[in-house]
């Protein structure tokens, strides 16, 4: 049996009652939408860019623990990085919450969500506002992005 | 009705443990568990007398299709239709689908009125909204009152106005846990000449249902909901209704005369059953009819409304709880939602404590927004279902309360 | 291969007598028999497992999505395919019937043609007829050389001219035994820009099939032809070709997004999986599909030809009697003709003797016609079958000339 | 287990292999045309009548043991019978293939089908040109009849 404070921690609990960045910015450069249809999460993401660089993230939204706080935690660590730093730190972020290894290196306040890989069906949750992140930091046009899609 | 626990004792799934508790089943509304009885005639028939029906004489081919024509006549004696008025499809989903295609596109022009509810299912939505594209009708919506989740039957006469030609609604909601009137309902349509099919997903396995008493032109219901397989249910169409449509899909078993370019279709309900029909379903939906007229649909029923009732009681005593659906005279199907607390996160809980609920929007989309919601927790209820759980079910909420606090 | 005796035990049903003989089961054109190997898988998911797919996070809904999605990537690995190119269905004539509503509709125009051969099954004509009554599209026929049913390939290329936009034709002819030369006909089609779907339903529970080798566009068959239950099979489409298709039934489980007057739908294959599907049919397909791995598709085709092979030389043997389909190659289906004795005698009385044969047009009319015949006798091998009932079945056919002479 | 002799009877062999009034009538008053698609047993009876009387049965076709003899029995019986006494005796036959229970009374020939009972796939054989020629005794525009309908 898995417990399920290998799913809820503290940082989670924490985030999901307190989620940082939690405002919708004023005239952002990108905007993307991440829809679960399954289960209702929604939230919007807004980026501000520096060049390559994303120098402001915040989030609107509602959905569940494991989804907000993923996103709050998201927010707090993608600014100032690059493109290609953000796509690396999701990579080891998938990686850990489909596999449950942890990469010791980087992945701070993330390292929360490794009891996730447990839950399978909860995995869509930690990764939905990842996939609407990358998705506006790659396309100018960024849309709507779906955990079904 | 049975002793609870005599009944229990005839699903063997029922008896193992999640996560270390034992299972608490609440997602009937999903799909329902499977007696023993039922499996037993399923194996059976693999074991003794499979082979294709219809086209054959030899022995087992005999078995095969007398078996699954009783079964027709089972399911027909069920629901108080006539034999021939008994088309078998996949299930709730496909018979929709059927009239939607066979009835619709032959009797829907542009300009004509489908009426349905704001608490149908997906499925007794999308396939009118495809229609409604192919044929230039439009869809309209009977209201509901609000979290109580009743039709507001004072807009009925307006809504069922000219232009309508068909009303589809859900006899019992999946969301909501309402029991809506289908007689006064399809009474109500045939005055004004609306013909009705009622989506008894939620309802024939769990009610006495009589299509005669009903007064319905279809009617439509899913095996997996009421103790059989999955993969079978059933359309119940009136007989010159169903004789007077095309075919819905085209192949063997079907037919009558088929030539190069030109075919004829045998009489309703062959007509619609084109292929091998899902033999050994519909033989096992037969075995579950048996099943649940022994315990007794009656007694299914009140049970299904007490622990409902139970449930709602127990729920109101919680903090920050929005209680959906009917005050009194709810089925066995209750869905709420918690302040601040995500429904899957509630599922993620529950289950870690051996108790299986459904988060989401139900296939109810339109009407969660309706409401204002994204989802809700549902815990929906079977014969085989009693106090004690829903009393551990209640105690886990006030638990996941505390911790998500 | 294991000894067929060895594989027998793994059937309960042929261990039983009929009529006061052991039973020979000659009919697995029309379904076959299913193995303790996969009854088992259907038990274990009902009295284990058994929940809704997809919309659910529970314990055993997550258990019935693995397993549910685990059976599509079997059956993609089985057939050569990607996961998301399988479409569950209920047999080959839904999955037909799927591609002429949701591919046919969206693609053909008045003038258009459709490709058939003469051999086809009515699951693989009717769709087509309805579909060309709907869109104005013409259907024209690759005929077959007579009695040999094989397809006249000199014709082919002349056929697939101008203003062919579908090529449909079967593997394995149900009513002659022939096995066509299907990676051939998809690549003269696919030369030509032709859309090609191969009615696997008799060849893909029968030898090693690829559809990347075949290089065919869609591909249908049914499971209860190869070994698992009714009301199980699926299609195969290319993936780029399936998504740009329009849905084919609406409702649960194919959406993504539904407001009340109009919806968005999932990628393909769940696009086109309306309602709750199959789930236990699913998941004992793909044990059917381990089962038959596990003795070999190589040496279960052989094994069908070796059959067909003997039985044809033996059926050589009696007077006056027309055997139709190939002389050599033919797959384990005997399709023949007994002058001035009806094949419903024929069966009748093979089946006092417990051998269960099928006698009629085998869903096959306009073929029956252009051979000049009413009807045959079929008998269709599986690899539980042995030369020993070829005997008693050659036996019996004497037997019936005798008493009928 | 049933034996085969039940249903194939001697009289029914014979019937099988010398039918009777098998011949296409010239100038009949009535046609009908009876059709089991399953098997393909297809067959058209030829009436003449004087006033409410048959006063010529034939037929033509091809089909199963069971129903040609049948087809030609029925011809043998139906000579001279009103449209009235035609129905009595199909209903009589009717019961008989159905039940197995023979009326002495009357049935000739016929009762050599009364071992068709046994064989339930076969019933439709037996009666497949009954159904022929009372809807052509019965309806003046009479037209195809079909055991599936
Ligand atoms: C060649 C062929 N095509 C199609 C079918 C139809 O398959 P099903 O009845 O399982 O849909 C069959 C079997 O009856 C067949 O043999
Ligand atoms: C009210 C209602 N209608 C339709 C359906 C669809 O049934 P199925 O998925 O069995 O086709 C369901 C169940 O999911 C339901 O609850």
């Amino acid at each position: 049996m898995q417990d399920l404070a290998d799913l809820y921690q503290a940082v989670i609990l924490d985030h999901n009652r307190r989620p940082r960045n939690f405002v919708a910015m004023e005239s952002p450069d990108r905007v993307a939408v991440g829809d679960n249809p399954v289960c209702g999460d929604h939230y919007t993401v807004f980026l501000r860019l520096e060049g390559d660089r994303i120098s402001e993230v915040s989030f609107q939204g509602a959905g569940c623990a494991i989804s907000k706080a993923s996103a709050s935690v998201m927010t707090s660590l993608l600014k100032g990085k690059t493109a290609e730093e953000a796509r690396k730190i999701y990579e080891k972020f998938h990686q850990m919450v489909t596999t449950g290894e942890v990469d010791p290196e980087n992945l701070s306040d993330l390292s929360a969500f490794a009891g996730v890989y447990q839950f399978p069906a909860r995995i869509k949750c930690a990764t939905l506002s990842w996939h609407a992140a990358l998705n506006a930091v790659a396309d100018p046009e960024a849309g709507k992005v779906s955990t079904e899609e | 009705m049975k002793a609870i626990e005599t009944l229990r004792k005839d699903f063997p799934i029922l008896h193992q443990q999640v996560n270390g508790f034992d299972l608490v089943y609440f997602d009937n509304a999903a799909t329902t568990q499977k007696p023993r009885a039922v499996l037993d005639v399923l194996m059976h028939y693999y074991e003794c007398d499979n082979s294709n029906v219809h086209r054959g004489i030899h022995t087992l081919s005999h078995r095969a299709t007398v078996a699954y024509e009783a079964a027709r006549e089972r399911v027909a004696s069920f629901i108080g239709a006539r034999t021939e008025e008994v088309v078998f499809t996949r299930g709730t989903t496909e018979g929709i689908n059927l009239v939607a295609r066979a009835w619709g596109d032959a009797n829907l022009r542009a300009g004509d009125r489908i009426l349905l509810t704001e608490m149908e299912h997906h499925s007794n939505l999308v396939p009118w909204q495809l229609l409604a594209e192919r044929t230039g009708a439009e869809l309209i919506f009977l209201p509901i009152t609000g979290d109580e989740g009743l039709l507001d039957l004072e807009r009925l006469d307006v809504l069922l106005s000219d232009g309508v030609k068909l009303f589809a609604f859900t006899h019992i909601s999946n969301a909501l846990g309402t029991i809506n009137p289908a007689g006064e309902l399809c009474r109500r349509a045939r005055e004004k000449g609306v013909i009705t099919l009622v989506d008894a997903a939620q309802s024939v396995g769990h009610a006495p249902l009589d299509v005669m008493d009903l007064g319905c032109d279809f009617l439509v219901f899913s095996g997996h909901k009421m103790c059989a397989p999955t993969g079978i249910g059933a359309l119940y169409g009136r007989f010159d209704l169903l004789q007077s449509l095309p075919p819905f899909h085209g192949g063997g078993e079907m037919i009558l005369t088929v030539d190069w370019l030109h075919s004829d279709w045998k009489r309703a309900p062959h007509k619609f059953e084109a292929g091998t029909p899902n033999i050994s379903g519909a033989i096992a939906l037969a075995a579950a009819m048996d099943y649940l007229d022994a315990i007794g649909r009656d007694a299914i029923f009140a049970h299904d409304r007490e622990l409902g009732a139970y449930a709602a009681d127990r729920l109101r005593e919680l903090p920050n709880l929005r209680l959906l659906g009917p005050r009194d005279e709810r089925s066995g199907i209750v869905s709420f939602h918690l302040n601040d607390i995500h429904s899957h996160d509630i599922v993620s809980f529950a289950d870690h404590r051996g108790i299986a609920l459904r988060g989401g929007h139900h296939c109810t989309q339109p009407l969660m927004r309706r409401l204002g919601l994204d989802s809700t927790t549902r815990a929906s209820f079977y014969f085989y279902n009693n106090r004690e759980e829903i009393d551990r079910f209640v105690e886990v909420l006030s638990e996941i309360q505390t911790f998500f606090g």
